[in-house]
């Protein structure tokens, strides 16, 4: 299973700044490895956010999005509210993590 | 290629699963758009986008550095007044032009901040969706690149 | 050819020397460099190792399913806080001055039964060295903010140092160079690369205390070890052993150069 | 160093090798490290990769005398600094064809390149100079370190002299020959480059018509 993330989601004035970081290499298709064979595409293209249940953001990334995905993004929301963060990359591997909001 | 459409093709089936689980609702898993990120240049991606070259807008605000130290990561944060919907960004001296998209469904700030690569210096354009149109702002970063060669 | 990014600095000093830009539009472009920096400042992702790091101090592993809970790093079994800070030092029980990476070793083989060579035989980012990297993370993360405090009283520390010595001056390979030959003069660089001069206290903890760092360029986390290693490969020396008295006696030699400073790690290079 | 032992002065170079062997000792006589347990750190310390033997650890005279940096203060080390210079010179010869000046656009190639001869490199690897990691060239290449003087204008500057021309030959060939502890690599005394491409870098340098004489 991926690494998890790192999150961070904290609320001032109703408004929730949330804070992603993702483990993923993030491969152009475009690199090549030590022996010089090309590196397949490998990114993460989906990332959805929902609070109480509800979506709150949506991203679509391409392979030019670094690698080890940071995600800043804010919300109308509250303390408490319970955040689930999702990926899902090119492989169809996928990372699923939750927090409450501080 | 072939790999690549299999893995498209697997995590759509995946994408069926977690949406039915909930976890992304049905109606995303279906836009991530193979047209617009497989777009070479801004028109591909402008027509992918259904738009003709956005129109300049002032209600965009950006936060990016004029140069950035390593290509492999450039902070870019944008910002706006407009009621945004969507927000794409786009390099245009990258090999595949679009970076990234960003939906706001109702209740989310229009913001965003986040990390790009990008291959050489160039123009980066950043559009923003309201009220089903298009707008955009352009900004130059420039990348540079040294090296011990070692 | 592997490009690496420019220091800015000193492309401002280049641009300012070769078109003559004038003084206000420097202070902006280095303005635009700090800016830079800030930004990528926030959200370090030496935080994502610092954490699978965390998981893998407490999680049972090894022949003899046990965590690293009651590693002596230092400042008695199980302490972390602060134990980066005061290394490398002497260990009574192994008899040996040890660096973080080695003494973390010597905890995986007496806790969990992990072999010492199996480590030393991986590849870096792989395997046991990629556990290491987190675990290197997560050790490190509890030392910033404070200051090197390594000791020098005992008589194998006061020796480390010396080897130290004569190791960052050991000139060897077909380019005759030592770590001397770059980091022994202040203001110089390679490239833009800026290169501090360990042989003071200030170089010095612009060294030792920036890593363990994600490196941007390369998209990976480094610790001293992987830092060591990478610059007698461009010294262009055979390859050093992990874990080696020869890395060990050049962390002695840049810790206690480094003394007093203002640890930040994990930092972030570029 | 390999290429060292395929020199002829062997016997003489061995006893000043023992010679330094002793005045190091003096020279480190007030810490507890003895070159005994330093060497035998070194020698276990390190293992063969790739192209990057071990030999690469036994230092020849030069490297031991430069790694002695309390040594090299004292009126012996200056003394025995000279005696490597001569050594070094020794160990120099003229261009083969006669050429001084080969191609100044491959020169600048070489000068960018700084790959080769480590232990990630093929030995196929074409090992480059790595001039500009130390010195600024042409003035047009802003990526430049700054541990070697600036060689803009070189030849404009100093005049495209024969005396020039040698000893900048030279300097390239084995730096050592005029600054025992030079930080400049010795090319043609470890075969980091070619003749060829040297006579290339010359041109780069000496060449009226390179952009580094404009």
């Amino acid at each position: 299973m991926p690494d998890p993330m790192r999150i961070r989601a904290t609320e001032k004035d109703g408004i929730v700044d949330v804070k992603i970081l993702m483990r993923h290499d993030m491969e152009t298709g475009q690199r090549k490895d030590a022996a010089g064979k090309t590196v397949p595409a490998w990114f993460i293209q989906n990332l959805n956010v929902k609070a109480q249940g509800k979506d709150v953001f949506n991203a679509h990334f391409g392979s030019a999005i670094s690698k080890d995905p940071f995600l800043n993004f804010k919300y109308k929301g509250s303390k408490g509210d319970k955040l689930t963060v999702s990926w899902l990359d090119t492989k169809g591997e996928k990372r699923v993590d939750e927090l409450l909001v501080s | 290629m072939n790999q690549q459409r299999r893995n498209l093709l697997k995590s759509t089936a995946i994408f069926g699963l977690m949406a039915s689980a909930g976890l992304i609702s049905s109606a995303q898993a279906q836009e991530w758009s193979k047209a617009a990120f497989e777009g070479k240049s801004l028109d591909d991606v402008f027509k992918a986008l259904n738009t003709s070259t956005p129109e300049k807008s002032g209600a965009i605000s950006l936060n990016v550095p004029d140069i950035a130290e390593n290509g492999a990561v450039v902070p870019i944060g944008l910002s706006t007044t407009l009621k945004a919907e969507q927000i794409a960004i786009l390099v245009e001296k990258n090999p595949n032009t679009l970076v990234g998209q960003f939906y706001f469904p109702a209740g989310a700030e229009p913001f965003i901040a986040t990390r790009i690569k990008m291959a050489q210096t160039s123009p980066v354009y950043f559009l923003v969706k309201a009220e089903g149109k298009w707008y955009m702002a352009a900004k130059e970063i420039k990348v540079t690149l040294g090296g011990c060669g070692g | 050819m592997k490009l690496r990014p420019i220091h800015f600095q000193r492309y401002l000093t280049c641009v300012a020397l070769v078109f003559f830009t004038l003084n206000t539009q420097a202070q902006s472009t280095a303005d635009e460099i700090a800016k830079y920096r800030e930004m990528i400042a926030d959200g370090n992702p030496s935080e994502l190792y610092e954490m699978a790091g965390e998981e893998l101090w407490k999680k049972p592993a090894g022949p003899k399913n046990a965590t690293l809970e009651k590693c002596d790093l230092g400042m008695g079994p199980g302490i972390v806080d602060g134990a980066a800070a005061r290394l490398p030092k002497y260990f009574k029980d192994t008899n040996r001055v040890q660096d973080l990476e080695s003494r973390l070793m010597t905890c995986m083989e007496t806790l969990q039964g992990i072999s010492a060579q199996s480590v030393i035989d991986a590849k870096f980012g792989v395997g046991p060295k990629k556990d290491m990297d987190a675990i290197v993370a997560y050790v490190v993360t509890h030392s910033k903010g404070s200051k090197v405090n390594v000791s020098v009283k005992h008589p194998k520390e006061k020796m480390m140092y010396e080897m130290g010595k004569r190791a960052f001056n050991f000139q060897g390979g077909p380019y005759d160079f030592s770590c001397a030959s770059c980091h022994s003069i202040p203001g110089r660089r390679i490239r833009l690369q800026d290169l501090p001069d360990i042989t003071t206290p200030e170089g010095a903890i612009s060294g030792w205390g920036y890593w363990p760092a994600y490196r941007v360029s390369s998209g990976q986390f480094w610790t001293m070890q992987q830092r060591i290693n990478d610059c007698l490969r461009q010294q262009r020396l055979p390859f050093p052993i992990y874990g080696s008295d020869f890395t060990i006696a050049l962390s002695m030699y840049m810790a206690q150069n480094a003394n007093g400073g203002i640890i930040q790690t994990p930092g972030l290079k570029r | 160093m390999k290429p060292f032992k395929k020199i002829s002065y062997g016997t003489y170079f061995l006893m000043s090798i023992i010679a330094s062997f002793g005045l190091v000792t003096n020279s480190f006589a007030q810490v507890a490290v003895s070159d005994a347990a330093f060497t035998k750190m070194v020698r276990e310390s390190f293992r063969a990769e790739g192209i990057a033997g071990l030999d690469r650890i036994e230092q020849d005279a030069t490297q031991k005398l430069c790694s002695d940096t309390k040594f090299l203060m004292t009126k012996a080390g200056a003394k025995q600094a000279i005696e490597i210079q001569k050594q070094n010179m020794a160990t120099i010869q003229q261009p083969s064809d006669g050429n001084y000046i080969g191609d100044w656009k491959s020169g600048e190639a070489i000068a960018q390149s700084g790959r080769g001869a480590t232990w990630t490199d093929a030995k196929e690897v074409v090992v480059g100079g790595g001039c500009y990691n130390c010195h600024e060239i042409n003035k047009k290449e802003l990526s430049y370190g700054n541990i070697g003087p600036s060689l803009w204008n070189y030849g404009k500057n100093r005049g495209y002299s024969k005396e020039l021309m040698t000893y900048t030959w030279n300097r390239i060939n084995n730096s050592k020959a005029y600054n025992a502890c030079s930080n400049m690599p010795r090319f043609a005394h470890f075969k980091l480059l070619t003749e060829k491409q040297i006579q290339d870098v010359m041109a780069l340098l000496l060449d009226p018509n390179s952009p580094v004489n404009q």
